[in-house]
């Protein structure tokens, strides 16, 4: 059998890689990826605990997370739009009208 | 080594590489994609662990909707400059050393995880015995009813939401 | 009544409030399709938001907590009291919204209902008794705030600050979602007392794990109530979202996030206190120095209440790190005083908004005392109270919170916390000083309404009423928490 | 004995206090567009009422109901609990009365004197304001309140003072007593937080309980031992010291009198400045445990009442006069209590509180007359002009100087008749007390020649102007008049009249009896002495003012250094300015040059700078950036797992 803690590890190394994206790259949609990909590295890690325990309670955590996921997307997108239109860059680097 | 480890150990090389190629692509539209053939293999790893309605779900939802919006959304903002200017954020070893030590202590903390609690009653006989599908629909409607009435509001507030930021001219 | 294996009508008692709420909201987004005038939906919204308080005023009292959908929900005296906050804090901010809207050209009847479920969801927060019951709650209002900071779309920085507000949201769900996830895979459920059982049963108080899996759900939480350093997007999205909602922001999720921060590490990880204490002290330390610190130099006033506020989340972490259940008490007190003063002084900004001036500048107060001597004497008293300066309200949340933080044997703590209350003294007596001696600039002209004056009056003597019988609240929290 | 108050009664006694108060409120939102010149509408009536509810609690306590009650716990919180609650008991009724019934007339009388000044509205919310600040000093049962009090009648003076801030020297007076009273209220803070820290309470009657257990106890000051309850009185003197304008730090009071002359009246002779002795008489119970402390007080008070009498002799302000004739006679009360003659101090400064409030008022309704002028010099003659004010002038000066049946003089003869008794310290000290009366019937009946008798010698256009003030002043001050005759009535000595000391018998149960023996004799002799130097001043004083008015200037110019000396206040002021001001001032400016443009400069605006500057290093970590925020917020969590790591291994 595969043990436990390799799924885990699995998704802690996607996890970090979407955390990496995240911070490292300047266009806001390819974070917006990233955001997603550490999303599902938490599912990868609720489908296998949820497996391993025989519990239902993560599967069902990740069946809502896909939603709220779904929900984020078309709610971040729209704000991403709607940003577009006023000031058509996605770079995150030149958004920094709000600081100090 | 099983069969079994050896299929996870494809899965989990292959993952990890896409998830990079996910976020190095310069085109936004390549992520995308890549993030498509990802969720192919997120949802044959749920087939691994019983969870046959998730795995549509991931397919069906994640890579059919949402990626589909994402497409779209960058299709609509039509992005040129994309093509010629720097990838990453000024601050990007830094973020790569954070990470990678973040990495470093999840993983060797994560490593040792053992199954310790009691096993609930979802054994692989028994969701086999109902149907991944009617296992997952019972507790969704009985144990999970309320969040999964929160989840119809949350839906509804996306719809208003989209709505509201993105529609023509407000009527005042 | 206890869990159950089915599901009866009984079920929905504890949960009338939110419902009635929700109810409210959807009433909302059907009436804005019939009426013109949104005076008319905004009253509509508090009444509903009133009828919610009279199912949370009669459900209160019970000497037990009352479970209900499969341990999904709890009601007790703990969620009341935070329910009755984000009652103030929504029937205040539609108050002072009205007029604003309308001269922001934002005004729609989607403003109202989104509000409504904003609050829908730090209820359901504070009720949760199942961490998946409160990521919904939590993305609950999280996504209606999103898009409540981006409302005024023509401004570039409304939208600047949706954006990050959104984005900066999302990435502290992620690690929210990964800390469930490792509790729930190290305990085997989701049900915080489950959870806190699981821990003793299982002896896993030591386990790194488990103690990841506290601090994501940690960085989460600070992420909502801007604790340093998870607070870096709060100035920006202050200064940028509409003036009302960032009036709305800096009270809600703020207190949601302390209600479920109380719950869950008192509750759920109470086995852990001293590991979350040694995270929470550097943090509240870090909270208020920044906090006081960087507002001294701010000129946008907005900003400086962001700073401010992020203070202010520092003073009130105070009163968890104390570790008891009266510290626990101590922060809620603190959050209801901090309702009144924060809405309070936002509304006196709102005031100076109108066509074609902001009224942002920490400069456009200069000698508003001489134009304006009753909106002046308002804005003292909050600045006071926010500061600290007895007899106002603020320092009688100030003074519990130090007193419980002494009692738990944290005497140097609260040593820092009063320093830091003297620098910011500062910037709050700065506004005073713009105001009472000196010259006016140019003409100051103040917009107001009937709704904006009752939420005036309303903050105004409540600030000064808990400040001088301070013990009335004090007793109704600590009935609440305490029982 | 104390008795369970009932509601009403509780009602009553928060009324008394709170009247004042909504009449401030009421004035200083609606003054200055609503009510302007009808302020006094609002603030009389509630004085007045205060009043009424005054005697009514005078009469409860005549009756043996000693109230003291916790009207409201603010804060409670375990072992700490601050309450707001009032003690109404033979000292705290006879305060009251004092203030209610003076600042009643004083209401009054400053609607004649204020008449047409564009802060009228303002005058009266500060002294409504002051009423009530006033009451809650004497009602209060534990010392936060009673510093409460004390801190807000010390803000109310200095607004009251500074109240035409146009005026450079209003302001200078104002910001003088602030920084002055800086001082002693330090000392009294530290005081109070002592006898938390000491005793755990600050219920004046648990603490006077508690405080028989640390008698003896010690507390150590710079590697020096020192009687605790000794350091505490000393501390507590401190604060009356500053606030009843006491030797060193008197020097305050006299600039005072740039505030209007209801003001001087009001809070700077009759009340506020005599907060500090009736603070000492209210924790009588602690200073009886300190002999040294207890001569302190007697000294100090001694001391102060001889040498402020010698500055007035010169003074030819006429309200400087009645300021320094203030200090003086403070000072025979911290004599009095010095010696452990409480209800003596207290009788003193009831009756000081009428006969000086209507030397103010007086001086004031000249001043008014005048134009404004206070120069003595320039009056003269006035008895024809002003008959009513020249009449209660005189009774006010005979009552002062301590004629025999009126106020001044039963009161003065009980302190100094208490103080005769006290050994050798005590002769010492009747002395200097009797040496001040003969000088304060000196100073007294030279400012009534100087001002009321002679010839004009003031201006034409004065002269042109001169008349009676109208009803509005005088009205009150026949009301005094009344006071300054009669107010000794009560404290008639026992040898001359058979249980005529009756304040004494009825302040016996807070404040105690006077220890001491003497013979009849003795007392008689103390008597006569005091009227001798009475009448004698008064002889002088006619001499050299009516009879041979060359004399002064030549006494002028033969003892002239003495002149000086006294004249310019024996130079305490231009002292302070040597000692502490211009020395600092020369160590930053000459000994080392940039001295100042470092350390003080540096402290003065560095540390502002500093912080601002800091403030302004870390804006910039607020980069705007979502990414920067991310990985803020990353690095955060990696401190904590880092932090986790290292600390459990």
């Amino acid at each position: 059998m595969v043990p436990l803690s390799w799924y885990i590890m699995l998704s802690a190394v996607m996890f970090s890689i979407g955390v990496f994206g995240f911070l490292a790259r300047r266009n806001l949609i390819i974070m917006f990826i990233s955001l997603e990909l550490m999303l599902n590295s938490v599912n990868v890690s609720l489908v296998a605990f949820s497996h391993y325990l025989q519990s239902m309670n993560g599967q069902i955590l990740v069946f809502f997370v896909i939603t709220v996921a779904a929900a984020e997307a078309a709610i971040g997108l729209a704000i991403l739009i709607a940003y577009y239109k006023n000031n058509p860059t996605i770079k995150v680097d030149e958004i920094n009208l709000l600081k100090g | 080594m099983t069969v079994h480890q050896l299929i996870f150990i494809y899965f989990a090389i292959a993952m990890t590489g896409i998830s990079l190629l996910v976020v190095t692509r310069r085109n936004p539209v390549h992520s995308v994609l890549f993030m498509l053939v990802l969720f192919v293999h997120i949802a044959a790893l749920y087939l691994f662990l019983n969870a046959e309605f998730l795995a549509a779900v991931q397919i069906i939802v994640y890579a059919g909707a949402i990626m589909v919006l994402f497409l779209f959304v960058i299709m609509l903002l039509n992005l040129r400059r994309e093509e010629t200017e720097e990838k990453f954020h000024r601050q990007w070893p830094v973020s790569a050393g954070a990470v990678a030590v973040l990495a470093v202590f999840f993983i060797m903390i994560v490593s040792k995880i053992v199954v310790l609690p009691a096993l609930g009653e979802y054994s692989i006989d028994a969701i086999r015995s109902e149907g991944s599908i009617m296992t997952v629909g019972k507790v969704l409607f009985t144990k999970y009813l309320l969040p999964f009435e929160i989840a119809s509001i949350i839906l509804l507030v996306a719809i208003i939401g989209a709505i509201v930021l993105a529609k023509k001219s407000t009527n005042s | 009544m206890d869990a159950g294996t089915t599901l009866t009508i009984m079920d929905i008692r504890p949960f009338v409030p939110e419902l009635t709420l929700l109810c409210a909201g959807l009433i909302l987004i059907l009436l804005d399709l019939i009426v013109k005038r949104k005076e008319i939906v905004a009253a509509v919204g508090v009444a509903g938001t009133i009828a919610a308080l009279y199912a949370t005023y009669k459900l209160f009292g019970y000497a037990q907590p009352q479970y209900a959908f499969f341990d999904m929900f709890v009601l007790d005296g703990y969620s009341s009291f935070f329910k009755l906050i984000f009652y103030l804090n929504l029937i205040l901010t539609i108050c002072i919204s009205v007029k604003f809207m309308e001269i922001e050209k934002a005004s729609c009847g989607e403003y109202y209902s989104l509000l409504i479920f904003a609050t829908s969801g730090m209820m359901i927060m504070a009720s949760a008794a199942d961490l998946i019951v409160l990521y919904l709650g939590l993305e609950l209002m999280a996504l209606s705030t999103y898009i409540l900071a981006g409302l005024t779309r023509k401004r570039h920085r409304s939208n600047e600050a949706a954006l990050k507000y959104f984005f900066l949201g999302a990435f502290s769900s992620g690690f929210l979602l990964y800390g469930i996830s490792l509790t729930f895979g190290l305990t085997g459920t989701t049900n915080i007392r489950d959870i806190a059982h699981a821990i003793y049963a299982l002896n896993v108080m030591d386990s790194p794990i488990l103690y990841l899996g506290m601090i994501f759900i940690v960085v989460a939480f600070g992420f909502k109530i801007a604790l340093a350093p998870f607070h870096m997007w709060a100035p920006d999205v202050y200064e940028g979202a509409p003036t009302s909602i960032t009036a709305f922001m800096s009270v809600g999720p703020k207190a949601a996030g302390f209600a479920v921060l109380g719950r869950v590490l008192f509750d759920a990880f109470g086995g852990m206190q001293v590991q979350w204490t040694s995270v929470l002290i550097p943090m509240a330390v870090l909270t208020m120095a920044l906090g006081s610190i960087i507002a001294l130099s701010q000129t946008n006033i907005k900003r400086m209440l962001a700073y401010s506020s992020i203070a202010h989340a520092g003073y009130m972490l105070l009163g968890v790190i104390a570790g008891t259940p009266e510290g626990l008490t101590s922060t809620a007190n603190y959050l209801m005083i901090y309702t009144f003063m924060n809405i309070g002084a936002f509304a006196i900004v709102i005031m100076l908004r109108r066509e074609g001036f902001r009224g942002e500048n920490i400069e456009d107060f200069k000698g508003l005392s001489k134009s304006h001597p009753l909106a002046a004497a308002l804005m003292l008293i909050f600045m006071f109270s926010l500061t600290g300066i007895p007899p106002t309200a603020g320092f009688v949340g100030k003074f519990y919170v130090f007193m419980e933080l002494i009692n738990s044997g944290y005497t140097y703590l609260a040593v820092i916390a009063v320093v830091f209350s003297a620098i910011s003294a500062f910037f709050y007596l700065r506004i005073v000083m713009y105001m009472y001696m000196k010259d006016p600039g140019e003409e100051i002209v103040i917009t107001t309404s009937p709704s904006m004056s009752i939420a005036l009056a309303i903050t105004c003597v409540m600030v000064l009423i808990l400040g001088v019988f301070p013990s009335f609240l004090l007793n109704l929290v600590r009935y609440s928490i305490l029982g | 004995m104390q008795y369970a108050p009932t509601v009403n009664a509780m009602i009553k006694y928060t009324l008394i206090p709170l009247l004042p108060f909504l009449a401030f409120i009421i004035n200083i939102l609606l003054g200055r567009n609503f009510i302007r010149d009808k302020a006094h509408w609002v603030a009389i009536p509630a004085v007045f009422g205060s009043f009424v509810l005054a005697v009514s609690a005078f009469i409860d306590v005549a009756n043996g109901q000693v109230i003291n009650i916790d009207v409201y716990s603010w804060i409670v919180s375990g072992d700490f609990n601050v309450s707001f609650g009032f003690l109404i008991d033979q000292l705290s009724a006879i305060m009251l009365l004092v203030v209610t019934s003076i600042s009643t007339l004083i209401f009054i009388y400053s609607v004649g004197y204020m008449h047409g000044d564009p802060g009228y509205y303002r005058f009266f919310a500060y002294l409504s304001l002051f009423v009530f600040s006033m009451l809650i000093l004497v009602m209060a049962n534990n010392f936060l309140l009673l510093y409460f009090g004390w801190e807000a009648v010390g803000l109310c003076s200095y607004f009251l003072i500074g109240f035409w801030f146009h005026k450079k020297s209003a302001a200078d007076a104002g910001k003088k007593a602030f920084i002055v009273n800086r001082f002693g209220d330090f000392g009294f803070g530290l005081g109070v937080i002592l006898i938390f820290l000491t005793l755990g309470s600050l219920d004046y009657m648990e603490v006077f309980n508690r405080a028989g257990g640390i008698a003896g106890q010690t507390i150590n000051i710079l590697g020096t031992d020192f009687d605790l309850i000794t350091v505490i009185c000393l501390l507590l003197f401190c604060g009356a010291v500053g606030k009843s304008a006491q030797l060193p730090l008197h020097v305050w009071l006299p600039d005072a009198m740039e505030g209007p002359t209801p003001v001087s009246a009001l809070i700077h002779a009759a009340t506020m400045v005599t907060a500090g002795v009736f603070m000492v008489a209210r924790t009588s119970p602690l200073f009886n445990l300190s002999a040294t402390a207890m001569n302190t007080v007697a000294v100090v008070g001694g001391l102060t009442a001889i040498f402020a009498a010698t500055i007035a002799l010169v003074q030819n302000d006429i309200k400087r006069v009645i300021a320094y004739s203030t200090v003086s006679q403070l000072g025979y009360m911290f004599l009095a209590l010095g010696v452990g003659a409480y209800s003596a101090g207290i009788f003193h400064l009831y009756t000081h509180a009428y006969f000086k409030a209507l030397l103010f008022l007086g001086s004031g309704s000249v001043i008014h007359a005048l134009g404004d002028e206070q120069d003595m010099r320039n009056m003269g003659g006035l008895k024809k002009f002003m008959p009513q004010t020249y009449k209660v002038f005189i009774i006010a000066t005979l009552s002062i100087t301590g004629i025999p049946f009126l106020a001044g003089f039963f009161s003065k003869d009980e302190i100094l008749w208490r103080v005769y008794q006290q050994g050798d310290l005590g002769k010492f000290l009747w002395f200097l007390g009797t040496a001040a009366a003969l000088l304060t019937a000196f100073y007294s009946w030279r400012l009534i020649y100087m001002t009321f008798h002679g010839k004009f010698r003031g201006t034409d256009e004065q002269e042109h102007h001169l008349h009676e003030s109208p009803p509005v002043i005088t009205v009150p001050l026949w009301f005094l008049a009344v006071g300054a005759v009669a107010a000794g009535w009560v404290g008639i000595p026992p040898i001359l009249m058979e249980h005529g000391d009756r304040i004494g018998e009825f302040l016996a149960p807070v404040l105690g009896h006077a220890q001491g023996h003497g013979s009849h004799a003795e007392e008689y002799f103390v008597i006569a002495a005091s009227i001798f130097v009475a009448v004698a001043g008064w002889l002088i004083a006619h001499r050299m003012y009516i009879k041979k008015p060359e004399i002064p200037a030549q006494l002028g110019a033969k003892y002239q250094p003495i002149h000086k000396l006294l004249y310019n206040k024996y130079w305490i002021d231009e002292l302070y300015s040597k000692v502490f001001v211009q020395p600092t001032l020369k160590l930053a400016d000459k000994v080392i040059l940039g001295f100042d443009t470092i350390v003080i400069e540096g402290i003065v605006n560095g540390i502002p700078a500093l912080i601002d500057s800091f403030s302004q290093g870390l804006r910039r970590i607020q980069t705007g950036l979502i990414s920067n925020y991310g990985l803020v917020m990353t690095l955060g969590a990696l401190c904590m797992l880092i932090g986790y790591m290292v600390f459990s291994g």
